[in-house]
Order: structure tokens, then sequence, then C-alpha cells
């Protein structure tokens, strides 16, 4: 099987680059890439969307159609992982409790955890004694990447950003809370019935602006007809409209990432887990 | 004037660079390897780093400000996560078992 | 035409194929299935990385019109599309890469079903407990 | 015909409408699946219902209008934004889609409440999530949007089969692995495409493929993007993936994907073929014919030697589709008009036959907790209404007179005779005759030997995921299947003959039209 794959792949490789003799080269200004359509989007972004970062005006507003289904695709891959791994279990196995005064170990097998006192705290099966500067060092940061992340959301119509780098960084600022503490805590905070719900969202907020648009006027996602409900001119309404479809992209991606981050860490049990 | 001073500081950042990289492959051990790697995210960035910020500001408006600006916050959180990251992952090296490195008498 | 030229011509081709042989290689040779999803996920990256080296032009920046937003709509009478570089794949791409995570999160899903059901994630250890099995 | 001119932009939005339905309808049964196991059941039959209804709409209003539908998404014109063309051809593979993915959600409710339990809801949101992507794949006239439609349904494909027996995590994973390579192969396709034209629309690439017919990239886009769909569709030498994942799948997905994915991603092929690089470079430039009619010579008896060393009856099915795909992919690259239609044909009818047949093997499941062909023993004694349906559909496949599997193989192999392509029809006679003794095998078994009770040894076969199940609601008396079952399956082996029937019609007013005039 080696020596047959490597064969092939040597022999697919070689003729890849062989043909790319033809090919236009690298950075030509002249290649039908560059003249073809894409001068369209750059002359024209401003007229019609009144966004400069022409990345966005045609993510959001000419391709549009295209990135609602990339938030689609999160969504599906989010609800796959859920179907495949999560182990919606109540039953309370082997569990192990910190006696915070001593620093003892308990091990409770089934459900027998002394229920009213306070000195114990939950601990996972292969817990490691906290580590105080690793701990406030994210505490400290979390804030910080959570207002970027709010910053490359907002400012996407202007610099290098919009919904999808948005939510993939307060998505992280979240897992890093979870690994810097527990997956417990992190559940406790933003539960998987939350993070399902705000994917849903997400993926809602977009598709019902595109339906919103067909009901109000004639295309699907054709946000010129949002402008009397936003009250702008129609140009206006289009950058209005591609903001709008950003939050919905930047909800679902912050929300899923979460969510297959509960699902993958704990194999579906979201008892214990990084 | 501070076109030369940034050149300077640049250059001394790419000096640890090379030491820092050199050593990350010369170093015999995980944790020796880890010391030269956070020579590169702290000496290396921090120097280089602020010379590109004054480089910047040789020509003085209000973009090339909050550029600068920019460029001392990402010198701010790298000093902040940097060492804390080297720490995560020496204590994980330590709680996996792995023994330093010691000489052969 | 002289090869060095030859090959700075057509360098970012030569890069994505090499990636991409690199990712089929893992894909088809390695036996833990860890090391086939990473292989995967080097054989999309490739084809991300051909994607964006098709967008770049000589003399092009990055696009975003500049002053954009100093000047509002209506005014667009002096922007050149030879001065920016090409949009249209950055934005395929952007959709090409959520593509590629999700593949990533369901192949990982598989991969702890299938260490949760034989114990290890070794192809051939696997097919012995197949065969084992019946 | 005035109907449609006056009415509301309802109408004039159905081509997004159909597409949009089932995603909204996941969405919502994903918020409601949370609060109430038992909503979205009723919200999905609902949607795949509506999105029947309006696709039969969509076909009425193509054929009565006579010319394909652009619908802009957004707003924008074809080669700047995103349009869906609803022509004869998308018009009929869309009413495939949508009245397979209703008529098989019926038919299983009881499967799934038993397999998926508490996670009924997300699996109701993946089957409709699914059926959005290969509407989508089926109306997108983008060759980059096509991309990213394929990869929804692949995604949620691959979740739908995931959940099937012990072993199925392995085959999907295995499957995953083999259509991602699929899906960047035509992603690069479409990138060298880009590069050698600048457009991503099809129509607009079409236009501009005269001037660059003798360009390598286009050849390379050409032959990579093909190697991409060939995996998908699982033709000989890359089938390896499609027996494990179909057959160890549980029913209720088997029943939607095994007669979709494969069809759907023909389809894409010849819209590829002919849309996009225009028949002119595929048939006449090129001159693929021979190599792919020879693969598909290849594939045709492959897959029916394999099914005839199969004792299991969903793993010989598998094997079956496997034959079947080299007639569509044979009969299209017979690049004349008789073989393209006998194709085309063969698409909707080997995906009605393949429906028919899963949902067979899913009554034979839920009776016997087993899957093997010796399990069957006796059964039209005890099941004859269900026996009746499966004989229409293994005559069908056998392609016997009335039905439809009959029609599209006389197409396919007079155009085999026509282009001289004796070998292909040497091949089409060998796999009827394989697909007789099959079937022959399995009514012997059934008819003559006598009902046996398979309980007392069912414990090796307890890796069944549904077997346990299966046994729990059926305990002793056999009788014929509860009629949700059974009505949808009788209707898809009564939609058997009718599709024979109405053959010639179909051929005369929806595929002439759909394929392009120059072609003879």
């Amino acid at each position: 099987m080696k020596i047959l794959g490597t064969i092939t792949i040597l022999l697919c490789g070689g003729l890849l680059i062989f043909f790319t003799s033809d090919f236009p080269d690298f950075g030509d200004p002249k290649s039908p890439a560059s003249i073809h359509l894409s001068p369209y989007f750059i002359e024209h972004t401003l007229e019609d969307t009144a966004v400069p970062n022409i990345v966005t005006s045609v993510l959001a507003d000419y391709r549009s159609y295209d990135t609602m289904f990339e938030t689609t695709v999160i969504l599906t891959a989010g609800l796959a992982c859920f179907l495949l791994l999560r182990i919606p279990t109540k039953e309370v196995t082997r569990r192990y409790y910190l006696h915070e005064p001593t620093g003892v170990t308990l091990r409770f097998d089934g459900d027998r955890y002394p229920k009213g006192s306070n000195v114990f705290k939950r601990i996972d099966s292969n817990w490691v004694p906290y580590d105080i500067i690793i701990n406030f060092t994210c505490r400290l940061l979390i804030h910080f990447i959570q207002i970027f992340a709010l910053y490359v959301v907002a400012h996407g119509h202007y610099s290098p950003g919009g919904g999808f780098q948005g939510g993939v960084v307060i998505g992280a600022s979240i897992i890093l809370f979870a690994i810097s503490s527990n997956l417990r805590a992190s559940i406790k905070r933003l539960g998987e019935k939350a993070a399902a719900i705000f994917t849903a969202t997400g993926v809602f907020i977009y598709a019902g602006t595109g339906a919103l648009c067909m009901v109000i006027g004639e295309h699907f996602l054709n946000y010129s007809f949002l402008a009397p409900l936003l009250g702008t001119d129609r140009i206006m309404a289009r950058s209005h409209g591609i903001f709008i479809v950003e939050i919905g992209v930047a909800v679902a991606v912050m929300a899923v990432m979460i969510w297959i981050y509960y699902n993958l860490s704990s194999a579906g049990k979201q008892d214990e887990g990084l | 004037m501070i076109i030369y001073i940034a050149g300077v500081l640049i250059i001394a950042g790419l000096f640890f660079f090379l030491v820092g990289s050199i050593g990350m492959i010369r170093l015999p051990d995980f944790y020796s390897r880890l010391h030269s790697a956070g020579i590169i995210d702290t000496m290396g960035l921090l120097l280089s780093m602020s010379g590109l910020a004054l480089l910047i500001l040789n020509e003085f408006n209000l973009g090339n400000f909050l550029s600068a600006i920019k460029i001392i916050l990402i010198i701010v959180f790298i000093f902040l996560t940097s060492p804390t990251a080297t720490h995560a992952i020496v204590d994980a090296g330590i709680r996996a078992g792995l023994k330093p490195w010691e000489k052969k008498q | 035409m002289d090869i060095v030229s030859l090959i700075a011509a057509k360098a970012n081709y030569w890069t994505y194929v090499i990636l991409l042989m690199v990712g089929l290689y893992a894909m088809v040779a390695k036996n833990n299935l860890v090391k086939k999803i990473v292989g995967m996920v080097i054989f999309q990256t490739a084809v991300i990385l051909f994607y964006v080296s098709i967008g770049y032009k000589k003399g092009g920046t990055l696009p975003i019109i500049m002053h954009g937003h100093d000047h509002g709509h209506g005014v667009d009478s002096f922007i050149k599309a030879a001065d920016y570089i090409n949009p249209l794949p950055h934005v395929l791409m952007l959709t090409a890469i959520v593509v590629g995570v999700a593949t990533l999160g369901v192949a990982l899903a598989l991969a702890i079903k299938v260490y949760q059901e034989y114990g290890t994630l070794e192809e051939d250890e696997i097919r012995k407990q197949i065969e084992l099995k019946g | 015909m005035t109907f449609f001119d006056g009415d509301s932009s309802l109408i004039s939005n159905l081509p997004a409408i159909v597409v949009t339905l089932p995603l909204f309808a996941s969405l919502i049964a994903g918020f409601l699946g949370w609060k109430n196991r038992k909503a979205p059941y009723p919200i999905a039959a609902v949607a795949l219902f509506l999105t029947f209804i309006s696709s039969v709409v969509l076909m009425i209003q193509v054929m009565s209008t006579g010319v394909a539908i652009e619908y802009r998404m957004a707003g924008w014109a074809a080669p700047v934004g995103i349009v869906y063309v609803i022509d004869h051809l998308s018009a009929l593979v869309i009413l495939l889609i949508t009245s397979i993915a209703f008529v098989n959600f019926i038919a299983n409710k009881s499967n799934i409440d038993t397999v998926f339990r508490n996670k009924a809801g997300a699996f109701n949101s993946l089957y409709l999530l699914f059926t959005a992507g290969l509407l989508g794949m089926t109306a997108t006239g983008d060759a980059f949007n096509l991309y990213v439609l394929m990869e929804i349904a692949s995604l949620s494909g691959y979740a739908l089969i995931g959940l099937g027996s012990n072993r199925a995590p392995l085959s999907t994973l295995n499957y995953l692995f083999l259509g991602t390579i699929g899906a960047t192969f035509y992603l690069l396709g479409v990138g060298y495409i880009y590069i050698a034209t600048g457009s991503l629309n099809m129509a607009d690439i079409a236009s501009i493929m005269p001037k660059i017919l003798d360009s390598s990239m286009i050849l390379f886009a050409f032959i990579i993007c093909m190697v991409g769909l060939l995996i998908k569709m699982a033709i000989f030498p890359l089938h390896g993936w499609l027996p494990n994942a179909y057959s160890e799948s549980a029913n209720v997905a088997a029943g939607l994907i095994a007669p979709l994915t494969t069809k759907v991603t023909i389809y894409i092929m010849i819209r590829i073929c002919l849309t996009l690089f225009t028949p002119q470079y595929t048939f006449d430039y090129l001159n693929t014919s021979d190599l792919m009619v020879w693969l598909a010579i290849g594939t045709i008896i492959f897959g029916s030697l394999s099914a005839l060393a199969q004792k299991d009856y969903k793993r010989m099915l598998t094997y079956i589709i496997i034959a079947e795909v080299g007639y569509m992919v044979g009969g299209f690259f017979l690049g004349n008009r008789i073989g393209v239609s006998g194709a085309i044909l063969h698409i909707v009818n080997d995906a009605a036959m393949t429906l028919a047949l899963f949902m067979a093997a899913g009554i034979f499941m839920w009776k016997t907790g087993e899957e093997s062909q010796e399990s069957l023993k006796g059964m039209f004694a005890k099941m004859p209404f269900t026996m009746a349906g499966f004989t229409v559909a293994a005559l069908s496949v056998v392609g016997v007179p009335p039905t439809c599997g009959f029609f599209s193989k006389w197409y396919l192999i007079s155009g085999g005779i026509a282009a001289g392509q004796y070998f292909f029809v040497a091949a089409l006679i060998f796999s009827s005759l394989v697909n007789a003794i099959l079937f022959f095998r399995i009514f012997e078994i059934a008819h003559f030997e006598p009902f046996k009770d398979h309980h007392h040894h069912s414990s090796n076969h307890s890796n069944k995921g549904e077997e346990a199940s299966a046994h729990d609601t059926h305990e002793q008396t056999i009788k014929e299947a509860p009629l949700g079952m059974l009505i949808p399956f009788m209707a898809v082996s009564i939609l058997l003959v009718v599709l024979g029937l109405y053959s010639g019609q179909i051929v005369n007013n929806i595929i002439n039209f759909a394929i392009p005039s120059s072609i003879l």
C-alpha cells in the first residue's frame, strides 16, 4: 500500500507540476482571473454597497448566498458532532471531591456525596492542581480577547475582519477559559443548550434577513429592500444589511465552536474533560 | 536619526531571533529548548517590534500613530502570554515525568 | 527564460502541489486515523493556498478601498482595479476554510467513536479486531 | 398559459423557497427539539411536504413556459452574483429529491423514534439540511456555490449514516476521507476553471469556452473535476467507501442517502459536462466517450459480480447501486441523444427503484431483525402485500416490461447500439441477467422455503443497532408491516409501474428539452 501510494502520488504530483507551465505567472496582473470579474467588484463596491472592504462586500452581499450556506455548514457540523457523540446520561458514576480545608481527595460512588456541605469541591478524575499563573493570565486576557473580537466584528466594513473572524475569536476566548479552569466551569456559564440555540439563532438571523428581503421585495437576501425598515437609502441599506448578517455569522460561529469543543473534549459526556 | 535607532533595534531583535533559533536546534533537551524559544518571544520580539513602531512614527500622522499604538499593544500582550505559555508547557512536561538533561560524567 | 525566473513565476503552483501530495500521501499511506485526518487538513489547506495565490496581483495592495470611508459612496472615479488584488479568491477561501473546519470537527467526532468502539486508532489493529469478531 | 403571471411574488421566488424551506424548518425543528421531543417530526414532515408541493409547481411552471427560470440571489445578475437556474433537467431532479425525501421520511417514523430516541430532533434537522443541500446542488448555476452545498449534503450525510451499527463510524470515516478528497478535487478543478476564465458562473464559463478550447488548464480542470465527481459517485476503482457505509447505516438514513447521493452526483456530472464545459468540448473536442464507457462497463460488471457474492440483503443492494452508476455514466457518455435520454430517465427510475428496495429492506429488518437473505424464508405467505411491492421493485431492477426499469434500459441499449458501443450493450444485458439471478434467488427463498423463527439465534447478531428494538416491538406473530410503512411502500411500487407507462411522455415533454440541441 505504501509503495503503491508513493508511486501514485509522485505521478500525480509530477503531472500537476508539469501542467503548470501554461498557467499564468504568480502575480500576473493580466491573468484572466484578474481581468474578467474582479475589476467589477473593486470598482463598484463603494457605489453599490458603500463598504470599502471589498472582501466583506463580496462575502456578504454579492455572494451572500454562499456565506449563508457557510454558516449552515457549521450548523451542520455542530449537529453532526452532537448526533454522533453526545451521551445524555443522567446517572452519576464515580466522582472525586476535594476537601478544601485539608486538601484530601475523596471518591464517592454514585450519588452519595453529602449535599449540604460546601467544603467539598468537585474535581475531575485526572485533576491537577490549578496553576495560579495560568489561571490569572487567562482571566486577565479573556476580557481583552472578547473586546477585540467585538471590534473585529464591528469593524469588518473598514478593516480586515468580519463576522467569521470575530466569532472565532470569541469562541476561542471561551475555550481558553475552559482550558484554564475546567469544562464544568465553562458549561455552567454557557451551557450546551445555549450554545445550540445560539448557533441556530445565528443562522436564523442570516436566513431570516434573506427571507425578509424576499417578503418585502423581490429577491432572497437583496438588502436594498430593507431600506424602508432601516430608514436609509438603498445603498446604505445594503451596508446595514451586511452588518446584520455579519452579526448572525459571528453568533453562529462563536456558539458552534464552543458546542463542538464541549462534545469533542469530553467525548460527548460533558461531565469531565479539559 | 529615528531611522537609525529603529534600524539598530530591528537588527538587535533579529540577532536574538537568530540566537533563539539556533538554540532551539542545538540545545540538548525539552526545557533548555523552551528557554531559547522564550528568548525569541521576549527580547527578539520586543526589540524588533519597537524598532518597527519607531520606523512608522518617522512620518508622523494619526494613522501611523494608531499603528504604532497597535504594535505596542501587541508587545504588551505577547509579554503577558508568552511566558505563561512557556510556564504551562514546562509544567506539563514536569507532570508528564520528563527528566531534565544532565551532563554525562 | 532561465530556470530561476521560471521557478519564481510558478513557485506558488509548485508549493501547493507539494503540499497537496503530502496531504494525499498521509491519507493513503498512514496507519493512524488521526494522522489521516491531519493529512486531510493539509490536503484542504493546499487548495486554499492555491486559491489565495491566484488572487495576488503584482503592484496590488490589500482589497480595502483606500480612504473609502472619507468619501462615502458615489466617489469611485479614482479607483483603479489594478491597484487592488483580486478579492474573489479570498472570499471563496473564507467559505472553504469554514467547510474545512466543519469537516475536521465531524472527522474527529467519528474518530472518537471509532476509539470508543475498538480502543485503538491504528487501522491494522482495528482490522484485526474486525476479523476476530467475524 | 397565464396561470402564474398575475400571481404574487411567491411564485417568482419559488427557486429560493424550495431550498430555504427545509433550512428554516431544520432551524425551527432544532429550536423546538430541545423543549419537546415530539415536536420536530411533524414540522419536518410538513416542511418536506410543502417543499414537494413547491417543486411540483416549479416543474409545471418550467414545462408551461418552456424556458429556464433564472433566479438572482441578492439581486445580482449572472457573472457577478449567484444565480439559480431551473431548467427542465434540474426541475425534474428537484421533484425527484423532494418526493423521495418526503416518502422516505413518512415511511420511517417508527424507525426514527427507535434508533435515534432522544436525538430525534437533531436527526430531523440533519435530514432536512441534507435535503436542502441536495436541492441547492441541483438548482444552482454557480460552480463554487455547488461546492458549498455539496459539502452540506456530505457532512449531514456522514452524520446520518455514522449512527448505524457498531462498525458504522469506521466505514463512515473512510467515506469522509474519500468524500473530502472528491470534493476537494472538485474545488481544485473549479480553481483551474477560474484561472482560465476568471468566472464562476456556469453559463458565463460556457460562453467563454469556445475561445479557450485547447487550453491545457481547461483540460486539467475537466480531468480533476471528473475525478472528484467519480469518487463521489463511487465508480468502479473508486467505489471502496460505498458498500460498507450504506449497508451499516440505519435504514432511514440509507433510504434517503442511497437513492439520492449517487444520482445527484451523476446529475452534477451531466450538468457540468453539458452546461459548464459544453457538449462540444466534452464529446467532440475531448472525445471522452470511449474511456468513460469502458469505465462504466467495468463498473457494471464489477458491481454485478460482487452483488452475486453477497449473502446480506442490504450489501447486495449496495453493489447493485454501483452497477447502476455504471449504467448512467455509460449512457451519458455514449454521447447521442438516445443514450443521454436513457441516462437521465434512469436517474429518475433508479432512484425510485433503490428507494423501493431500501424500504423493503426496512420492512424486512423490522420484521426479522436480520439482514441475511436466509431470513426472508416464507415471506410470501406471511407478508403478501409487501412481497408484491418487492416483486415489482425487483422486476423493475431486472428490467421486465411494464415497470420503469425496462424503458430506461431500452433507451440505454438503443443508444449503445446507435453509438456502436456493443460491449456496453453486452454489459447491460449481462447485468440484467445477474440481477434476475439475484432476485429470483430471493424469490425462491421467500416463496418456497418455510418460515423459520429467528428469535432463538439472534444473539450472534446483537451488534446490529436496530435489532433489539425490532424484537421488543414485535414479539411473536408475523403479519403485515404497519400501515405507516406499508402505504408509502406500496405507493412507490405503484409509482414504478406508472413511471414505466408514462416514460414516453417524460422523455418527450421533459428530457427532450433538457438535452441541448447540439447532441444528436
